[in-house]
């Protein structure tokens, strides 16, 4: 039961959603004590996954932490929730992106306490999402993740300006493409059809295991009708795709992350399209064996798309957030071909890539959302120059743009060469060059972006006169990212140790590892 | 006696330590002199790890000392492993490098005086990176790990080039010679990731023994060593992939001694010298190698005679300088190769050095606005006339002994094409190098301020570069080299006396003006105004960067933002307007309600008919 | 023709043409009256159906009752207005097209049927039955009747009240 | 005498109130309609109460005359309240329900 008895994944789980009914109950117009409670919560749940992650006993591998209590014993649902080594990972890196992520939005002046609750509410469900082991727990979990993303952006957001132009231009005007109610509408719409997808998916292996539980654990032990595995794999993929950006079905994603506030971009495209990919990799893999194998050619197929077709969207973007959301769409295909190529190097750099991505974009967010809430534009090309007046600034943004095309000790080649050996030694070795050249058409908007903005002369007089550069709290949270960036770069190892003993009982399962 | 792999790791951790410190503690960066301090204090450090590492090395015991740690884990042992491989080749690198390093570090010192402190704290913290990084290459016991600092140093150099980042042209540089440099490292990493697959191993000491032991499976290894190749195309700025270091020269002139001239450039000769054994398993990529290299020593050559900027002219002659040394490599004379990789990164920095004193005499970079500069500053003229020698390949410069040596062995390697190309390329390069020459310090025309000698404290590392260039020739020319031996005994004449008619007709042409430029440049119009216009090769990089990526990347986001995306707000606007025409049945009206009802009604009772 | 079949065609002529009166007349004063007309026709039906309780209930409650609060309200309304109120119809051909297609659906339907010939005899005493069954079978409809009723009690007085 | 007679009867009376509840326009014409139709409703229950010989029509029946007497009420109260608010009583004017 937990560690030494202490339920700790329970504690990180809910140490948020604590700090939410705190903050709902006690900190009324007390802008500074919400923001305190949440910096204690997120920090005690940092803190205790920094602890777990230390704690993981590699040599046991499997599900660790355990903690198992009967909720609803006649449909076999239950409170049962452990930790594998790709657990761990996407548990600390959520620990991380929302504890920085209350700190890059310090500034967010109204309604600050609903804010701060809706946003740690929604972490409850992401770290409870990641510990599951009860489908039906997972799937509460789930929803409560991905739902109150509507308010937060609706209400919190930020609008941008389309031009309505070409063929389904007035499609464009009259749906009001840009403003965050659109955005908050299509995000939540998108992710509720992918979830309708899973609900259904996790009835359909609920029934076919004999409708007695839930359980993960035993769902692993039966072996499904490979008619069943075949389509259902297919439901998981199609409903955790959406929320993992897999093309086409990604266009929520730039549209929402551009006009969602700071903390929850990072958190929505830091971890939440995590949760997409985890989904595939826990639930599809790791339950339907033959319907992964059904399937693979093309999901790999598919994120070969996503890694260029992305890559050329962020090049053709202008609103720096655009850049920025449609480079997760990119990253995010490195994820799922390295999941596909069912291989250990592959599967070990997909998750990797999880975690590197996660924190890059949430470092890439966060700085965006300091550049506009100090110059107040977005819009690339009117910016330049702003490395003098933000030296800071300039440096983490390129730290992470650096990971971003996979520079050398960041976190970023780790995993995108990981997954290029895994993508040559799959069955479809070409994967490895779109994969490849998508390092390079990153490398082309990355710096791009860096020499327009920080580069090239200072504005002496105009709008962007004399801006400031990042200050106070908002440091916590650019040296903790740049930080956990060099350092899983430099130190791979880190993260591999435990992701591979989680990679490697699933790819028996697959029988894809001897 | 400390082992080799101490020292080997001292002198790469020394100055990672510095650049560690500089990036963490801000007020030490931002105190700039301090700073520089530091990081020369540290690289000396290295120099001096690597000097006696050198001396020693041999008596350490077996010629090759290795140190591995488990870098990415994986079941059943590591996939990848960090350390250090010393051999003879890294040593004598190693020193090189910590020594320009070391030099230039001090070197800058005195010429980026002006620079404001925290300006002055980057520079060395980019510094003291690159040193760590290109030691980190040169001592990398494997592909992987020679990636990984291939890219940091990579990334020094975009960083370097850039330090005037307010300056557009600069920041458009920089970003080109990553851009460039990266498509070279495509297929470095493409080779990478197949040899792996090919062989399970990326070791250099593994995979040469399974060459020695004829197990390396030969299939597709061409176009992995290819693959492999067009890395050092990038980084050692060979044709087609040179265009990026002539622009390079935007950055401050000790970051082109010591980055674009003497170290990293060179890490693609260093790295086809490091994995030649694997590169003679595949002689037609050896061949492809020797012709490149020609091809770009005498392209940069005539691409050389026609700049203005002194910078730039170096720069040419740094392109051909490395064709020549990738010619050596593809003839198989791997030692003259790696030799003049030596003898250049010295007497290129020299030259560097020697340009950027005048430039900060100066203040511009324009030849045609110098002069007469021989009087001003002796000293400097001085150096830079030994630097120039050398480069020309003049008796008993180390630049003759190494060409030489590289004229032999392509010729011994039956290039016949190539040897000619290289032979062309040492009578333009001695002509190209004494017209800046002439031009800068003996021909009239006047500098604007007073110009006068560097201080000591960039004058020092002048003097000894000039010395070890001058030395080590003397060296050579007293002892004997081993290098020059085994070449028909034509060629030592041919290629001084090639060298000497270059510089009599840069003599002529610039001194005397005997001979009309004007007029040299009408009669072969076509080929000046191609060398002007570079070849238009960088119109053609610029048409793809435009006209494909941009074009494709605009399409892309059209199709995103129109069609896909906007086939989902065409289905969302079709359900508003469906909603809106729907609306509208709702009258309002309780009685038009009711003819709803009646209809219901009617549809009720006639559907029971049937039932 | 038997006495009861006169009576019934009697009654139904007079009751069919009160109500056309009722949706036609231009008067509402007058249809009200001819509404009054037709629920007593209808109570005579009752009669000749054998339900007396029933056509007593029609006459005091809705000929009694309804009535009375029609012409109560129409008296209100006419002397808040200050002017006649006059009743006109509106879209008759489409009224009188749907309600035509209604009236034969339901005669066809009606026509289809196999219907008892003969009434069977009488019960012993239908009111009782009713007070019975009121108070066995459909005791809870009763209940929740009241409680309609109290409802709808309070609905008039909340909807009818003064505005203060 | 059968029962179809009873239910054409009430059919045709039924239709008539429905023809009037369809092209009234005034609300309190409307509500007479209604009672038509009611009342129609009345006369199928009896009739068929009677020639089923099960008291359960006229129960119903009962409560229908009850109902009907209590939604008069409230109807001719919420028109009179229309009536105060709207100054019209005209069926076609009372429209808040448009879309």
């Amino acid at each position: 039961m937990g560690l030494n008895g202490v339920p700790i994944l329970t504690l990180i789980t809910w140490a948020p959603f604590a700090g939410a009914v705190l903050i709902m109950f006690t900190a009324r117009h007390h802008p500074l004590a919400v923001r305190l409670i949440a910096a204690v919560a997120t920090g005690i749940s940092l803190l205790l996954s920094v602890v777990v992650y230390v704690a993981y006993d590699a040599d046991a591998a499997g599900f660790q932490f355990y903690e198992k209590v009967a909720l609803v014993p006649l449909l076999g649902i239950s409170y049962e929730i452990g930790a594998d080594g790709i657990s761990l990972v996407l548990v600390l890196l959520t620990a991380i992106i929302i504890f920085s992520g209350v700190f890059a939005s310090w500034t967010v002046a109204t309604r600050s306490q609903e804010f701060y609750a809706l946003l740690l509410t929604l972490v409850t469900g992401v770290f409870g999402v990641f510990v599951s082991l009860d489908l039906f727990l997972f799937f509460l979990f789930y929803e409560l993740a991905v739902l109150p993303m509507y308010l937060l952006i609706g209400i919190w957001g930020t609008s941008a300006q389309i031009r309505p132009r070409g063929i389904f231009g007035w499609a464009i005007r009259e749906t009001g493409v840009g403003s965050k109610e659109y955005a908050a509408m299509k995000l939540t719409l998108y992710l509720l059809l992918g979830s309708a997808f899973i609900l259904v998916g996790i009835l359909a292996l609920y029934m076919a295991a004999g409708g007695s539980s839930f359980s993960f654990l035993e769902m692993e032990g039966a072996a499904f009708d490979p008619v069943v595995q075949r389509w259902v794999f297919l439901l998981f993929y199609g409903g955790f795709g959406v929320l993992a950006g897999i093309w086409p079905l990604h266009t929520w994603s730039p549209d929402g992350h551009s006009s969602a506030p700071t903390a929850v971009s990072m958190l929505h495209a830091g971890v939440l399209m995590k949760l997409g990919a985890y989904g595939i990799v826990r639930l599809g893999m790791g339950l339907l064996p033959e319907g992964t194998h059904d399937w693979v050619a093309l999901i790999g197929t598919i994120a070969t798309i996503n890694i260029i077709y992305g890559a050329l969207s962020a090049m053709a973007q202008t609103d720096l957030k655009y850049v920025i959301a449609y480079s997760s769409v990119s990253h995010m295909g490195i994820v799922l071909l390295g999941a596909a190529t069912l291989t250990e190097a592959g599967l070990n750099g997909s998750v990797f890539q999880m975690f590197a991505h996660g924190i890059m974009t949430g470092l890439f967010f966060a700085l965006v959302g300091l550049v506009y809430e100090k110059a107040h534009s977005r819009e690339i090309f009117r910016m330049g120059g702003f490395g003098r007046m933000m030296p800071g600034i300039a440096t983490a943004f390129t730290v992470g743009g650096l990971s971003s095309l996979g520079l050398p000790a960041t976190a970023g080649f780790v995993a995108e060469f990981l997954t290029f050996l895994g993508a040559w030694r799959s069955t479809h070795s070409w994967w490895l060059f779109p994969a490849v050249a998508g390092t390079f058409l990153t490398a082309v908007y990355v710096l791009r972006v860096v020499k327009q903005i920080f580069w090239g002369p200072a504005p002496l007089h105009g709008e962007f006169h004399d801006l400031p550069d990042a200050k106070g709290p908002e440091w916590v949270a650019l040296v903790l990212l740049m930080f956990v960036i060099v350092l899983f770069g430099m130190v791979p190892g880190l993260a591999i140790g435990p992701i591979d003993t989680a990679t490697l009982p699933l790819l028996t399962r697959l029988g894809a590892w001897p | 006696m400390i082992d080799a792999g101490t020292l080997a790791l001292a002198a790469l951790g020394l100055p990672f330590g510095a650049f560690v410190l500089l990036a963490v503690v801000a007020p030490l960066r931002r105190a700039g002199r301090a700073a520089g301090a530091l990081s020369v204090a540290a690289v000396g450090g290295s120099l001096l790890a690597a000097l006696i590492l050198w001396r020693t090395f041999p008596e350490a015991g077996a010629d090759t000392v290795e140190l591995a740690w488990s870098w990415l884990p994986a079941e059943g042992g590591a996939l990848a492993t960090v350390g250090v491989l010393v051999d003879s080749v890294a040593a004598v690198m190693l020193v090189l490098v910590a020594l320009v390093s070391f030099l230039v570090q001090l070197y800058s010192l005195g010429y980026l005086e002006d620079e404001t402190a925290p300006a002055l704290g980057r520079y060395f913290a980019y510094h003291s990176l690159f040193a760590f990084s290109m030691i980190g290459l040169v001592l990398a016991s494997n592909f992987l790990q020679m990636f990984i600092f291939w890219e940091l140093v990579g990334l020094c150099s975009y960083l370097l080039i850039g330090f005037w980042y307010a300056k557009p042209e600069a920041a458009r540089a920089a970003v080109k010679a990553f851009w460039v440099t990266k498509a070279g490292d495509l297929g470095f990493i493409l080779g990478i990731v197949l040899l792996w697959a090919q062989a399970g191993t990326f070791g250099f000491s593994e995979l040469f023994k399974m060459a020695d032991d004829k197990t390396l499976p030969l299939g597709g290894l061409s176009l992995i060593m290819f693959l492999i190749y067009l890395g050092a195309v990038g980084k050692s700025a060979q044709f087609p992939l040179h265009v990026w270091l002539p622009d390079a020269m935007e950055g401050p002139t000790p970051v082109s001694a010591l980055i674009h001239a003497a170290t990293m450039v060179a890490a693609g000769v260093y790295l086809v010298t490091r994995a030649y054994p694997l590169f003679l398993q595949t002689p037609d990529v050896l061949v492809l190698i020797g012709w490149v290299g020609a091809f770009s020593a005498l392209l940069a050559a005539t691409l050389g005679l026609v700049q203005a900027d002194i910078k730039r002219v170096l720069a040419y002659s740094t392109v051909s300088q490395l064709g020549y040394m990738m010619a050596a490599l593809g003839a198989g004379a791997v030692g003259a190769g790696f030799f003049h990789l030596l003898t250049h990164g010295l007497f290129k920095a020299l030259l560097f050095l020697g340009a950027g004193a005048v430039i900060h005499a100066v203040g511009t970079n324009d030849i045609w606005k110098m002069g007469r500069l021989f009087g001003a500053m002796p000293q400097t003229g001085i150096v830079f006339l030994v630097g120039t020698l050398a480069l020309a390949g003049i008796w008993p410069f180390a630049g003759f002994f190494s060409k030489d040596a590289i004229l032999a062995g392509v010729w011994e390697g039956g290039l016949t094409v190539p040897f000619l190309m290289l032979a062309l390329t040492v009578f333009l390069t001695a002509f190209y190098m004494f017209r800046v020459v002439f031009v800068v310090f003996f021909a009239t025309g006047h500098a604007e301020g007073h110009p006068h000698d560097p201080p000591l404290v960039m004058g020092g590392p002048l003097w000894t570069l000039a010395g070890l260039t001058a030395g080590v020739g003397i060296l050579f020319a007293v002892g004997g080299g081993g290098e020059e031996a085994h070449g028909p005994s034509w060629i030592s004449p041919l290629s001084l006396g090639l060298a000497l008619a270059g510089i009599a007709f840069a003599w002529l042409t610039y001194q005397r003006r005997a001979v009309s430029a004007e007029m040299l440049a009408r009669r072969v119009r076509p080929l000046y105004v191609a060398a002007l216009r570079k070849f238009w090769l960088d119109d053609l990089y610029g048409g793809i960067y435009r006209g494909v990526i941009l074009g494709l990347s605009w399409v892309v986001g059209w199709v995103d933002r129109y069609l896909v995306d906007g086939l989902v707000n065409l289905a969302s606007a079709w359900t508003m307007r469906g909603g809106d025409r729907l609306r509208r049945i709702q009258t309002g009206r309780a009685q038009d309600y009711l003819y709803g009802v009646a209809f219901g009604l009617l549809l009720v009772i006639v559907w029971s008919y049937w039932h | 023709m038997s006495l009861e079949a006169a009576a019934f065609w009697g009654l139904a002529l007079v009751l069919l043409a009160s109500g056309l009166a009722v949706v036609l007349s231009k008067n509402l004063f007058h249809s009200v009256l001819y509404l009054a007309l037709a629920l007593v026709a209808t109570a005579g039906l009752f009669l000749l159906l054998q339900a007396e309780f029933l056509a007593a209930v029609q006459i005091l409650l809705y000929a009694g009752g309804v009535i009375t609060i029609v012409v109560f309200a129409i008296v209100v309304t006419e002397r808040l207005v200050g002017e006649r109120l006059v009743q006109t119809n509106r879209g008759i051909v489409n009224g009188g097209l749907v309600s035509l297609a209604v009236l034969i659906a339901i005669i066809i339907f009606v026509t289809r049927a196999t219907l008892p010939q003969t009434p069977p005899p009488p019960p012993a005493d239908l009111t009782q039955a009713i007070g019975r069954d009121l108070l066995t079978r459909f005791v809870l409809p009763f209940e929740l009747l009241a409680v309609l009723f109290l409802a709808a009690l309070l609905g008039a007085l909340f909807f009818a009240r003064k505005e203060e | 005498m059968g029962l179809q007679p009873y239910l054409i009867l009430a059919a045709v009376l039924f239709c008539i109130g429905l023809f009037g509840v369809l092209t009234r326009r005034n609300a309190i014409g409307i509500l007479l309609g209604i009672e038509l139709m009611l009342n129609a409703v009345n006369v199928n229950l009896v009739a068929i109460a009677r020639y089923a010989a099960d008291p359960a029509g006229l129960v119903f029946t009962l409560f229908t005359i009850s109902i009907t007497v209590a939604e008069v009420a409230v109807g001719l109260a919420i028109v009179i309240l229309i009536f105060r608010v709207r100054r019209t009583v005209e069926a076609d004017h009372l429209n808040l329900l448009k879309g």
